[in-house]
């Protein structure tokens, strides 16, 4: 692992954002252009996975999915024994990072794609569906998880009526979610028409990606520099986890990806970034919605002004790593 | 000047603009413009309009006496299921009767 | 008439958005986003109807400028009286509608174009430069019927002075049109550049524009999906000829294209498609400024909620069905 | 906080905004305040902001009392060309009484 | 309605808004609202939002008569250095108290 | 020269904006694309210096930079002078319309790159490094200017403490301004990455840059359009400037580009161009933050209504006639 590998346009331009705002530069995006440019790369990554959809085999896609389906429940359980039973994070607030946690950053995943490319280093397509797959399980975990916050706070207060939630608008919360919608929308789209009438769309979804995601990449550089003063908000705990259950997400990512899926490095290292990743843009809205006694500024300074820089600059370089010295 | 009105503006993450939209026809209320915001700054955070869930909107209705009452009464069932609405209601005076109940 | 020829991404993109609100997705695009892909749009149509038009011959140019004359000043002229007539709608909502079908939309315009590019199917180029033509004279019937209804107005009411319109703000509301100058603009540029300078920016229009387009039907998907509530307000007679005003629009348009045109089977059904089509962008604030007293819900969910849809998903396989079966 | 000035608010399609311009200059005012907004809803339907013809703008001016009776004037005779404007006045208070006339 | 607070706006260039957000954190405010506008005119000419240096926010902030006092004091003294705020105060009812100080 | 080298689409787009607003055409672009539009275009210049940096030799590179400083510093000197003590235009507006003059234009700098580009003509890669470097001296030059104007103001009003600007917030306002981190850090990331990393965001950037930039213009034009009734305001001396100190400034940038740099008839031209222009996007905001006594209609009513549409419809081809007479 060299330095040089860092020295693509898509982590520099993150890493220009956060300096801009580090040393205090009047730069702004005008308003909505964040939004749009994720628009765009989520149909262009929706696209690419409908792609690989449609010429993938059907066991080992079918296998990715199942194993995207495990990390997508397992991995907010595990975040939410993590904050609340070890950490005493407030159940509410552990619960909605927990989500977080257990869903995907797609921003991290086209970094990670990027520097694959810049090292020529190839990869499987499986991923690709798989961070598709990813979104709503978390989601649904999450509001599993504050039902039970709230019953058991009812318990404690002697309130015997929690509001309950049905099963059918849990569902429709994870899966109507604007970022899942385009993803499967997208990807749906792309695996069902001839390739030949694609092509009138690859132009603008394919050649300019890498561009889009240079511009989207430095605003988040900006939006997670501005995070930093919240940080002492979050406490010891929180700034802890933030760092350290990415880690341990790609380590159960590697797992899975090497022993059951048994893909090669620069598909386990995609896995293990997509477990390592957390949600800051599907899933925050989910949750102010769905868990709104949880305090949003949490998650998102973690989400977006840690786990995600630290994923870009430490994590996917280090991730490589681990993935290069087992695998390969 | 004679027609005196009550704008209810609330503040509340875009997430939850749909929620205040039912809200408002549940009320029955004549009209409601949506305003979005660029930042805001308060208990839960800065706000810096990235994202959807990092975004504000104004959501403001001009109504009569009588509708603010019931409306302040739904909001605040909304408000003891958590949800951070911020609320504040100035006195305007409308053109039009008709225009705005 | 195969369902596959259905399978082009601009049409699945539209689905994908209309489907989208249907479930209640909270996708949203940023404020803005349409408005502009909107201006690219029109940009991107003008310059390739400038090429058109320095490469066409005089004769059938100035032949499809008539005819495209002939429909625009017609069209409204018949929804008019159908609308005021015999439908018994109000004068000037029956008047601000008429400017709406009389006129076109670019959006339609272009999935036939996608439409028939996905099918490899030649058309002419004149139909192009028909486009830009045909949004204007709508917009004067409209003015005319307007002072019309009003004057008839003022007779009702004994009122001997009906506010006058001059004939030059006439012609100014239909000719600065924000779409119009758009339209015509980048036909005029693209018309007047040497080729050789047209080149820098040919990838940017011509290259991305399908990728555009399909962001921009995703969105007005959305808006089109919107806009179905209202359908209660508008009543039966509005629903009734905001299905069939396009099918007799594009019939108006065969007769034209094949009898006097000539055109062969794609550029009859790209003039059928223009004559079915109704404004949803350029006319709508026309009419706002130029009749106020029409309800502009009628309008805009007519043409947007109602044959926008329509022609996208029924119409434009049956017109290049119908235009199959006459021309081919 | 002596200053005592009228905030006049007009909700208007923006197709309609260089007629708010006009009027604005032909009354006299010192300034105005253009803000767009989202959605509306109101008589004439769901306003979303996805063209022109379907968009909201709140015109905002702070003025005189004189200055507002003039432009109400004005508005009135709008209106009764039947452009829907939705206006409503505020009480407000100004820090510097130059700055807004 | 028995909370009263201050509604007080701030029009200002964008430039300026890093230095609005170091006053409200100095004032000690419990938050603010910003919002974008697309157009202005007053003394200093026409803004229209072409660039930063052309465009103007609303900084606003629901803060009690206290807090407003000393906000006014230390815009007075931004204003002394010729930067042009345009301040106006809307008196305003808030539906918790808490929200808003 | 002949006037068909105007017929570049840039121009065209440009002149397009600038009628639609004469005609009160009711187009208008959506908030905040104006500024997307420009964030694109810094960075795809910033892009295009980096890669000429990373091929320049070190000493016409270094050469270039001390001349860029020389011109950064000494034309809003000259524009000062020239303002206050022969035209006797208030000081805080002196110092702030000279900082304008000194800084420059990407938007019309670009505009003589097409200009070049359609007639096949080549030019030196300097230019393109001096334009980044530019930016910033010339808004020292004005802090410093109100430095002393304010001191000049305290002594006539006998008023001993004049608000000092330590030299540390001086430098930090000149070099974190957004357009000057844009493009810099644009040109530093293009320089750092390897070529094959760089070729990822290449379509985006470099194919599309002539589109975007007639996007840009065609705004840009109805900006400067909406500010033609200011110049009432601004008086005869201001409007004389506005005209009169681009033709000095081309002839300054004449002068250095061909004696001290020794560049081709392409490069010198450039340079002109460069020393010709105002800026009108990077330096307003900074003068607002800075010299907070100047009026801002006065500086962007003539950089933005005047001097830009006057470079780029009558200097951009008389600079190059005269660059040709000397150099050619
Ligand atoms: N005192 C205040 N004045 C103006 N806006 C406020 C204030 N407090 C909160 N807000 C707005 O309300 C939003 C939500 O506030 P909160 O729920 O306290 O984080 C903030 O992002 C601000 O936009
Ligand atoms: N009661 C109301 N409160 C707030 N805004 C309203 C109200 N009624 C109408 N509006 C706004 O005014 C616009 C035009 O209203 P209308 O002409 O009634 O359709 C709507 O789109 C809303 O933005
Ligand atoms: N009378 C007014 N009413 C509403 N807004 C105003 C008024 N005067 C000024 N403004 C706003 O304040 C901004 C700055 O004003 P000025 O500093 O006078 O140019 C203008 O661009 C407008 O947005
Ligand atoms: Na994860
Ligand atoms: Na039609
Ligand atoms: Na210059």
């Amino acid at each position: 692992m060299n330095l040089s590998s860092l020295l693509i346009p898509a982590v520099l331009f993150f890493a220009l954002g956060f300096l801009a705002k580090l040393i205090k530069s009047d730069l702004k995006f005008p308003d909505g252009m964040a939004k749009g440019l994720s628009i765009f790369l989520l149909i262009g990554i929706g696209i690419k996975g409908g792609v690989a959809l449609s010429q993938a085999e059907f066991l080992p896609a079918l296998n990715s999915v199942l194993a995207a389906l495990v990390l997508g429940f397992a991995t907010p359980i595990l975040a939410f024994v993590w904050l609340n039973k070890l950490g005493k994070v407030g159940i509410f607030d552990s619960a909605a990072i927990a989500a977080h946690y257990g869903s995907v950053s797609a921003g991290t995943f086209l970094v990670a794609i990027a520097f694959l490319d810049s090292m020529g280093q190839t990869y499987e397509s499986y991923p690709l569906i798989m961070l598709a797959i990813m979104e709503s399980p978390a989601i649904i975990i999450g509001l599993l998880l504050a039902i039970y916050a709230r019953s058991q706070m009812a318990k404690l207060n002697n309130n015997s009526d929690p509001e309950s939630i049905s099963m059918k608008s849990l569902l429709h919360e994870a899966l109507t979610n604007g970022s899942v919608v385009l993803l499967l929308g997208a990807m749906l789209i792309a695996y069902l028409v001839p390739a030949d009438n694609l092509k009138s769309v690859i132009p603008f979804y394919k050649e300019m990606f890498m561009g889009v995601l240079s511009l989207f990449l430095l605003e988040m550089g900006m939006e997670a520099a501005k995070k930093i003063n919240e940080f002492k908000k979050a406490g010891l705990v929180l700034i802890t986890f933030g760092i350290t259950m990415p880690i341990v997400g790609a380590l159960i990512g590697l797992v899975v990806a090497h022993y059951w899926l048994g893909f090669s490095i620069g598909g386990v290292f995609l896995v293990m970034v997509l477990a390592a990743s957390a949600s800051y843009i599907a899933v925050p809205p989910a949750m102010r919605m769905a868990i709104p006694e949880a305090n949003p500024s949490y998650y998102l300074t973690l989400t977006l002004g840690l786990t995600f820089p630290f994923n870009v600059v430490v994590g996917i370089p280090l991730y490589y790593h681990i993935a290069q010295a087992l695998v390969g | 000047m004679e027609y005196n009105r009550k704008q209810v503006n609330i503040i509340v993450n875009s997430a939850l603009e749909a929620k205040m939209v039912r809200l408002a026809n549940r009320v029955g209320v004549s009209g409601y413009s949506i305003t979005p915001m660029r930042t805001g700054q308060g208990s839960t955070g800065l706000q810096t309009s990235s994202s959807e869930g990092d975004s504000n909107i104004l959501f403001m209705m001009i109504i009569t006496f009588d509708k603010m009452e019931q409306m302040i009464a739904e909001i605040q069932k909304i408000k003891d299921r958590s949800y951070p609405l911020r609320v504040f209601i100035n006195d305007t005076y409308v053109m039009d009767e008709k225009d705005f109940h």
